[in-house]
């Protein structure tokens, strides 16, 4: 019994030994509040904050040459959880989220020329411009879907990019890569916005868009305050949008479109009705 | 010398560690995403396995041996290894911080590796003599990196292909580690032992 | 007019050459190897091929609709596969033997990777040596060659590679057939799988293949020279224990395998260097599986293995690019 | 005779058989000349006239914008009467001077004529700035660029490119047969201008008389002709000098790097005139071919002229086009409409109906292979376009994508019909981005 002690202490001892001088010789200092902050990140390295990764936001973080609350992905339990780690107050940002402002399908817009190709947006933008006739019109190749790390983006049957509002995160990824800039940026709560990009003349939107802004100024009329009118194209002004919403009903062209009542006609997530509406009051 | 050759060649290909005995799933799953970590990966076993059957081979014939305490040698290598792996982890994270980073949880786990282990039991089972059990784990841990390297070069691959949903990630990768087995049996009976 | 015009990135013209032609021309290199095969074994060949065929399309199809993916059974891989699987079958394979073959090798092999082109095994090896393992009875029970209207009932025989193998462990020494009639074995008749008996036919199949450049001859000329010349070594060694090289070339799946097994694109290396490092490994495990393994024919396994390696051979063989004589500016 | 080349590439049928005996013809003016003042790698030139201005031939109607810049001159008299973005080929509007030629065709008096034995090398170069001659292969690359090599990087030898490895195109096969001596006369100017004595014009060997003719004549000139085997892309810098020197253009360098300047013939036949006559860059051979066309024909037209004049002047279109290319069909651009001028890179118009051309969807790559084997950069064209399908910029990056050529070898020969150029243009221009951020 006792040898059998002895030589496991002894074994035990001389093991713990080495490893004592061991650590001596190859510490290496960690600041244990970024392997923390780290933990506390969803992990998508979605790059949404402005780093390569949730590493190197993680670092900035603990460095504290990064704010706390520019992840977006992890919303504000994330937020509240790396302020806890660093004990200081943090604000959460207001919730945004990406918007595809184009119902030009296959169906409603029409093509200037039959694209052979890569199925790629950016690549079909260099040849003349892409196909769609509109000069601002979704290309409809997917390319925001496949850059999506959240898998929040539906290419319909048609041929458009619809954003599912409860899965973006808003990190603005698809914002990035699409080269048309059709995809904007808008507070979650806002929910009214119009479908359209296109800055040309009302005659000749007609000519190529079934859905498409013509500039007539009805929405303005309707509801002053929410709506502003810039090269033959309405815009929501979405810091006073309560009642945009009055609006969709006049527009000519239907190019007015309110989220919290489903999502634009040819998206498989149309059925879910008020897809946004609870979380946007939330 | 021909028998030391036998014995390497079956540690390698014939009972390879992982896809002949079946151990050490565990980091060869977890860290063969890609090449260059599953080589640092293996060279790491290689490493702790030699050092470990060296060590377990002198404490069981000039310890535990001597003094008649045989049922201590799982507690007395898992002991050694442990602290091993340790020390390895240690050197790596000051050597090569990348490696370290993508090796991650895996490292400590090698502690707890049951091929490392099983290394160190099996020799003595087969009451191999002093370099015949560095034959032995040296053999042992190259036929863990080579299946770690063929299995991340097919991972980097599959990474690349449009994989039904419901066979992403995990799921792929086991049923490729199956067939990459399976191609495995064939050097079944090569040498025999 | 509008609206008609295609807008294209450049090049605007193509050879022609489209992957179900490649497919199309395998199988017509595949024909003559059926042929002698169902001349030889009869009835039961014909079975195996058709329900591994049928049986792979079939299943294609179906994990197409499954995954509602495109419709791909048109593109003639899926029916290759087939053939493919059934040349590497016993003639007297059972049915549930042959559809089970093309339902692992078409949905293990290849679907659950996402189709033609993603797999990284030989999807109708992957089948044989899942059914090797798991069927080994019926997987080696062998007839012996019954030519149409010789009247002859089939009978179990072993193949000439299994012969020798139980010879040698049996009294180390090579049994008669291992240095005599080798023209038999060249026409194809012997027992063995459909696809392994007939050199002549495979050989005139894979010429074919060659001539039309749907392969390229490294990797056929590496695996099958890389087999003689170690087959050769251990022959000058000890012709008594170890069968000469031509023995090695035309019995078993030799000349099946290199031409048309691990030329299979999708899982061998892309690159020509590539292609002479895998047909040299697939060589040399082949012999020594051969030779000392446990089962008596090791192509399908040297292949598979191979494969494994595929990537990383793949890897460590790009071509030097034009230029790279200096460091980039 | 044993014939040079480089490794790789690939044969497609050259389809030149409907144009390569047929002489150049002159094509007549249009009712109207469009000639934008982008019309060359660089920066666009910056138009200097005014709607109602009077312009006479060869007059600066454009100034070059910096170093990588070259002059534009009208290319007959007229009056402009628009000065407004038109339609480009390179698919957008963008500024241009519309041009109402006056009938009478009149050059400007204040051309100079010059004769190249009386000035010295930085002289021509300047002729060659002002006449606005750039690379007349297609890739309009400013002559005076190319003639200008920094000290370090000394110049041994020039190339002709008179290979036109393109399909269809014979515009450069003619101009050899019954223009050599422009041609001789430029080389002569070109060699004066970089002081080298050692010039090689490298001929594909399926043009034998344009072979013949100009060994004939070069004899005396003591530049070497070089006979290369018929191959694609046998005309393209980098394999041309590879297939005359055995030299390797160094990866991201130019041919300077190697000691060679490589011009097109077209290109030195231009620089004879602008020397010798002062005749600015106003006109160029190009070959309007195609199954689409009725009489496919080798032109000689003024720059400016609408695409849909020349195909006028060929008879009229065949059917209903399906793709308007602009070049040869391996590297030329596909067009929107017969509207957009031919520019100085014009070489050819090529029309394809629908049906002579390939619109089958890209299938999976089955990794055969081949794209590897024909690449003349020796690339993995189709890992590239695996890289750039999944928009992995570093991949792509350290797998080389940059030194891709686009000649459009892997594509053409694709068995699974994959856009593999266009992935591998694609994932280029997403590494440049980056280069740019970092």
């Amino acid at each position: 019994m006792l040898t059998a002690i002895l030589c496991l202490g002894g074994i035990g001892l001389i093991a713990a030994a080495t490893l004592g001088v061991a650590a001596k010789k190859f510490a290496v200092e960690v600041d244990p509040r970024e392997a923390a902050v780290l933990e506390a990140l969803p992990g998508a390295n979605c790059g949404a904050c402005g780093e390569p990764g949730c590493s190197g936001y993680a670092k900035g973080v603990a460095d504290g040459r990064l704010a706390p609350n520019l992840c977006t992905p992890g919303g504000s339990a994330t937020i509240e959880a790396i302020a806890a780690i660093l004990g200081i107050e943090a604000v959460a940002a207001e919730p945004r989220v990406a918007v595809v402002l184009c119902q030009g399908d296959n169906e409603k817009a029409t093509e200037k020329y039959r694209y052979l190709g890569m199925a790629d947006c950016n690549a079909a933008q260099k040849l003349a411009d892409g196909p769609k006739t509109c000069p601002g019109g979704c290309l409809g190749l997917g390319s925001c879907a496949a850059a999506c790390p959240f898998d929040a983006i539906e290419m319909t049957a048609s041929g458009l990019a619809v954003i599912n509002r409860d899965k973006c995160t808003g990190c603005e990824k698809c914002v990035s890569v699409c080269p048309r800039q059709v995809i904007v940026m808008a507070p979650k709560a806002s929910t009214t916005h119009v479908l359209c990009n296109s800055r040309d003349k009302g005659a000749q939107v007609r000519k190529y868009c079934q859905v498409g802004c013509i500039g007539c100024n009805i929405c303005k009329k309707t509801v002053p305050e929410a709506y502003q009118i810039e090269s033959f194209l309405a815009r929501v002004e979405y810091e006073q949008d309560e009642n945009a919403a009055a609006a969709i009903e006049k527009c000519p062209m239907k190019c007015i479109h309110d989220f919290s009542t489903g999502y634009p006609e040819g998206s498989r997530l149309g059925s879910k009705k008020a897809a946004s509406g609870e979380n946007a009051a939330a | 010398m021909v028998s030391l050759l036998l014995i390497l060649i079956s540690a390698v290909f014939v009972n390879n560690f992982v896809l002949a005995r079946f151990l050490g799933i565990c980091p060869f799953l977890g860290v063969s995403k890609k090449v260059e970590t599953a080589i640092g990966m293996g060279m790491a076993v290689i490493f702790v396995m030699s050092v470990a059957s060296v060590v377990t081979w002198f404490i069981q014939y000039f310890i535990l041996n001597r003094f008649g305490l045989e049922y201590l040698q799982t507690i007395a290598f898992i002991l050694v290894i442990a602290s091993l792996v340790q020390l390895v982890e240690m050197i790596i994270q000051k050597t090569s911080p990348v490696l370290y980073q993508s090796l991650g949880i895996f490292l400590p786990l090698i502690t707890t590796n049951c091929a490392v282990l099983g290394v160190a039991v099996l020799s003595i089972q087969k009451s191999y003599s002093f370099v015949e059990a560095v034959v032995f784990a040296l053999g042992a841990g190259l036929g863990f990196t080579l299946a770690m390297v063929l299995f991340a070069g097919l991972r980097e691959r599959i990474d690349l292909c449009p994989v039904p949903n419901s066979f992403r990630g995990t799921a792929i990768a086991l049923v490729t580690a199956g067939l990459l087995s399976l191609a495995f049996m064939g050097f079944a009976g090569l040498v025999k032992g | 007019m509008d609206n008609q015009l295609y807008l294209s990135s450049s090049p605007h013209i193509h050879s022609g050459e489209t992957t179900d032609k490649v497919m199309r021309l395998v199988i017509y290199a595949l024909l003559p190897a059926t042929l002698v095969s169902i001349y030889f074994f009869g009835l039961p060949a014909l079975g195996v091929l058709l329900i591994c065929t049928l049986g792979c399309v079939a299943f294609e199809a179906l994990s197409c609709n499954l995954m509602k993916r495109e419709q791909t059974i048109a593109d003639g891989s899926a029916a290759l596969t087939g053939i493919l699987l059934a040349l590497n079958l016993p003639p007297s394979s059972p049915w549930w033997i042959s559809l089970l073959g093309a339902a692992i090798a078409i949905l293990i092999g290849k679907q659950v990777y996402g189709g033609l082109g993603y797999n990284p095994f030989n999807p109708a090896l992957v089948a044989r040596v899942v059914l090797l393992i798991s069927f080994p009875v019926q997987m080696t029970t062998w007839t012996a060659p019954a030519p149409l209207g010789s009247g002859v009932d089939a009978v179990t025989a072993a193949t000439p590679l299994g012969e020798i193998k139980t010879a040698v462990m049996l009294t180390g020494k090579l049994p008669e057939l291992a240095t005599s009639g080798f023209g038999d074995y060249f026409l194809g008749n012997m027992a063995g799988s459909l696809g392994e008996v007939s050199a002549l036919a495979l050989l005139l199949g894979g010429l074919f293949l060659l001539y039309k450049k749907i392969i390229s001859w490294h990797t056929p000329l590496s695996f099958i020279g890389t087999v003689i010349v170690v087959s050769g070594i251990f022959w000058l060694v000890d012709p008594a224990k170890y069968p000469n090289p031509l023995f090695h070339l035309i019995t078993g799946g030799l000349i099946l395998g290199a031409f048309f097994m691990a030329t299979d694109m999708v899982s061998s290396p892309v690159t020509y260097k590539g292609m002479l490092i895998f047909g040299f490994g697939c060589g040399l495990l082949t012999v020594l599986i051969r030779l000392f393994g446990g089962y008596p024919e090791g192509v399908s396994f040297a292949i598979l293995l191979m494969n494994a390696a595929t990537p990383l051979i793949d890897r460590y063989c790009r071509p030097k690019i034009y230029g790279q004589v200096e460091q980039k500016a | 005779m044993s014939l040079k080349t480089f490794a790789g590439g690939l044969h497609p049928p050259d389809s030149k058989s409907a144009t390569a005996h047929k002489p150049i013809e002159a094509c007549p003016l249009p009712e109207e000349l469009i000639i934008p003042a982008a019309q060359h790698i660089g920066a666009p030139a910056d138009i200097c006239v005014a709607v109602g201005d009077q312009v006479k031939k060869g007059q600066v109607i454009a100034t070059a914008k910096g170093f990588v810049s070259v002059p534009i001159h009208a290319s007959t008299s007229g009056e402009v009467i628009a000065v407004e973005p038109r339609p480009h080929p390179l698919g957008r509007p963008l500024p241009a001077v519309v041009i109402k030629p006056d009938g009478e065709d009149a050059w400007d008096e204040a051309l100079e004529q010059h004769d190249p034995a009386q000035l010295v090398g930085e002289e021509l170069k300047q002729l060659v700035l002002a006449a606005g001659i750039v690379g007349m292969g297609g890739a309009t690359f400013p002559a005076h660029v190319k003639l200008s090599p920094p000290e370090e990087k000394p110049i041994d030898t020039l190339i002709l490119n008179g290979v036109e490895c393109e399909p269809f195109l014979t515009a450069d096969h003619r101009l050899m047969l019954e223009e050599s001596t422009r041609v001789i006369d430029g080389i002569n100017i070109l060699r004066k201008i970089l002081g080298i004595e050692r010039a090689v014009i490298g001929i594909e060997a399926n043009k034998p008389d344009a072979i013949e003719k100009m060994t004939a004549e070069c004899a005396p000139h003591n530049i070497e002709v070089q006979a290369l085997e018929v191959k694609y892309p046998q005309g393209a810098e980098k394999q041309l000098i590879d297939a005359v020197t055995g030299r390797q253009v160094p990866s991201g360098g130019l041919p300077m790097d190697c000691g060679v300047v490589v011009q097109n013939v077209g290109t030195a036949a231009a620089i004879s005139d602008a020397v010798r006559l002062g005749r600015p860059l106003v006109e160029r051979v190009a070959t309007v071919t195609g199954p689409g066309i009725k009489e496919p024909k080798n032109l000689k037209i003024v720059i400016g002229t609408p695409l849909s004049h020349m195909v006028e002047f060929c008879g009229g279109l065949e059917g209903e086009p399906g793709k308007i290319i602009m070049g040869g069909p391996m590297m030329g651009q596909t067009q929107l409409s017969l509207e957009v001028p031919a520019i100085r890179g014009t070489s050819g118009l090529l029309l394809f109906r629908k049906g002579d051309f390939s619109t089958r969807p890209a299938g999976p790559c089955i990794r055969c292979g081949r794209c590897i084997s024909v690449c003349p950069i020796h690339l993995q064209p189709t890992t590239i376009a695996t890289y750039a399908r999944l928009n992995l910029v570093d991949e792509a990056e350290s797998n080389n994508a940059l030194d891709c050529i686009e000649c459009g070898c892997c594509t053409y020969i694709c068995p699974a019909t994959l856009p593999l150029v266009q992935s591998i243009r694609h994932i280029k221009g997403g590494i440049m981005a980056k280069r740019r951020k970092s």
